[in-house]
């Protein structure tokens, strides 16, 4: 047993706060927004240029001049503003925006995060990510504990090329959480999926981490 | 009295094209791209050219038909995971690729059309992005220095413009195009409705005339979309948001 | 439901003013300055502040009034000529003074709301100005490395906001405004009209709410004017151009 | 006999050129507007955030919200448009704007301006004067050629704290007028006031110069 993607997403949605404005990654914390508790406001921020990012469109209602950073069709809310992204990403690296959720490959007990490229394979691009986690207050991963062939993704230290360095604040698997100090480094894990054992995640992380059930 | 407004794309880039130039091109994705501009710079054979653009277009679409040309040479992007042309020319080592972090490179264009030859910033600090640059440590935090951009020229996509080059952008179609009409040497624009100055509120306007050199009333839009992604009628709205 | 709409101006400062602060206050001359919230600084009696602001009011209005009272220890401005007792409090060392050139003090503003340490400009070169900082030669031109701007609150005028704190600036009334609200640890602004979410047009928003930790429909607006420049009404409008 | 303040606008008008972006400083350099020939068009910057800057409004019409950068009151025309002090002064720092005329206290044949203190004076600021001189393409400088007690203003250096170094590219006094070369200095005497002898000039000028009437 471990915990799914929705039981992530569900996990992750537990770090948001009332008035809070949150720029959500693609994949997995893309559903951390269904999660939002009834009567807790919380503003999307999509990188590409917007604050407010409503749900997907009605079947042919779909606006070309309305898409999210992962270039979906969405549509706007009463609150909503639109702006450049030099002004997106100003208000991104000036620390205004209070939480991000993003994937990620490896995640290391410093609060280094890759998930952007590995060598050898064709790189898309960071995109966005490098300055969400470079200017985000609070930065949370949510991934896979393991890679499919077994290999452990929570390190000592990240081989893949970072993303940021020292930038991990929260780290949400699919068998447990840990808690990082970027400052000072060290994981502390808080929580523990459903059905996983202790023993479990400890010999599928190869970082050190303080137990702190 | 100098005109800016121009019959059609191929006149508005006449004598502004050369081989081995930097040419800017707005949009994110599909959205906002000048795709009328586009099709005129395919159809005017300019080669060698160093592109900056967040992305490249797709294959057969936006930037990807200069791609499909063979007229870029270089990209300065932050993602190109749309396109498989791109990634066959650039595995081949036919396309050269520098990759910039998002908000460094929206950074780098504000810069360079504001004057200012380089920045820091905390993005990229301990990654491959920060190879070769100076880090400096600003109370107690590293920083890396970038660098201010410019361009050539600028291809710019608007909603509206008026005679005088003021421009407004639509929704998130907005999104690169205000830095780049500032960081061109030229910049040519194309609207999709082209208005009378007095038609603009002087309070709405994103990017004034002043950074607009040719402007042409675009002769088509495909505004193509690359994920059209929608909820069915009986959903919940609150529970749905992006 | 976080509540950024506050009763009044007072209502709005609560907890947010010590001695020994440093406040940006938005305005050109009297032009769109915050003079609600500077009155009930005034009243507060917030000591030893140091205040950014291009100007510093007049005589008996505007942040005029911070200085009667004694409150300001040190003025971060780019022109101060307007007023009287400023010159009296500053040749008798009452009174610190920092003059930036005007677009490097809103640079450094809009730097310190965006992340960004510090920059390189070509202004004030050569000059007093860039005493005492690095100089450093890009491309060949002569740059002076200025720093980025905070402040632990931001009082700002905005001429439309709604409820979650999205503003629209009026004419030039916008000037220092839309920087400072990104640059103060706390954002307080005063408006015109305060509106429902809604009602102002997302393309139109100068100022996004995320900036904007409280809001308040301004009691009242005097709006002076300190050079009221006219026109008699049978003057031929295009040889009287400004 | 030498040119009045208009006759000083009169001339640096011949600077404009159709489809200019233009900075005007307060006081003789406002004037120039005045002399913008007809069918040219020359939009006005005021660097307090407008393009476009109209006449001033009719008696009772004056609108607190509308000012120019000498916090005159102003009206707008219909390609007006308006923007924040740090997009403003982008503009000006970028190179965008082609022409900026402004008043001196003392120009130098290398180009050096001083125009915003006098040491013991008290001091009301540099204002946007000097990233006008520092980012506008061209910088033209109209003032006396001489101060009231007769001391010249046009020098070999200025003796008054700098606006901008290596800056001026034409200096327009009640005199006449100079080109100044300003990557490597030298200035050119281009024309002489009316009524005004080079004997005159040149004893009136601390500054080399070469005649090139």
């Amino acid at each position: 047993m471990a915990w799914t993607r929705e039981d992530m997403a569900a996990r992750a949605a537990l770090e948001l706060q009332d008035g809070f404005y949150v720029n959500l990654g693609i994949g997995i914390p893309t559903l951390v927004a269904n999660y939002i508790p009834d009567g807790m406001s919380v503003t999307l921020q999509s990188e590409n240029g917007m604050l407010g990012m409503g749900p997907f469109p009605f079947e042919g209602e779909a606006d070309a001049d309305l898409i999210n950073a992962g270039k979906q069709t969405i549509t706007e809310l009463a609150q909503s503003s639109y702006f450049s992204s030099s002004d997106s990403f100003a208000m991104i690296r000036g620390g205004h925006i209070n939480l991000s959720i993003l994937g990620g490959m490896q995640v290391a007990e410093n609060g280094d995060l890759a998930n952007w490229m590995v060598p050898g394979k064709m790189v898309k691009g960071m995109g966005g990510a490098m300055d969400l986690v470079a200017g985000v207050r609070r930065v949370v991963v949510v991934m896979d504990h393991c890679e499919k062939t077994g290999a452990p993704k929570v390190l000592k230290r990240c081989n893949l090329p970072l993303t940021g360095a020292g930038v991990v604040d929260l780290l949400i698997t699919d068998l447990g959480v840990f808690e990082i100090d970027r400052k000072v480094g060290g994981m502390r894990l808080t929580a523990l999926a459903t059905g996983v054992s202790l023993d479990e995640i400890t010999a599928k992380t190869e970082a050190d981490f303080i137990v702190a059930l | 009295m100098v005109q800016k407004v121009h019959a059609d794309a191929d006149a508005a880039l006449a004598g502004l094209l050369f081989d081995g130039m930097t040419v800017m091109a707005g949009g994110f994705g599909l959205c906002g791209i000048p795709e009328n501009l586009i099709a005129a710079m395919r159809l005017a054979g300019v080669r060698d050219l160093t592109v900056v653009s967040n992305n490249c277009g797709i294959d057969g679409f936006g930037l990807g038909i200069l791609l499909e040309s063979g007229q870029i040479k270089k990209m300065i992007s932050s993602y190109v995971g749309e396109n498989k042309l791109f990634e066959k020319l650039y595995l081949s080592g036919e396309l050269e690729l520098e990759f910039n972090p998002q908000g460094t490179l929206a950074e780098r264009i504000r810069a360079g059309g504001a004057g200012i030859p380089a920045f820091f910033t905390k993005t990229g600090v301990g990654t491959l992005v920060s190879e070769g640059k100076e880090i400096r440590n600003f109370d107690g935090d590293d920083y890396v220095m970038e660098r201010g951009l410019v361009a050539d020229l600028s291809i710019i996509k608007a909603w509206k413009g008026d005679h005088e080059g003021n421009l407004i952008y639509r929704k998130t179609a907005r999104n690169f195009n205000p830095m780049m009409a500032t960081a061109g040497k030229a910049c040519v624009v194309e609207v999709e409705h082209l208005v009378e100055p007095g038609q603009l509120d002087p309070d709405h306007i994103h990017t004034p005339g002043i950074y607009v050199d040719r402007i042409i009333a675009g002769a088509r839009f495909e505004k193509r979309i690359e994920r059209v992604t929608t909820r069915p009628r009986d959903t919940a709205p609150a529970k749905d948001a992006v």
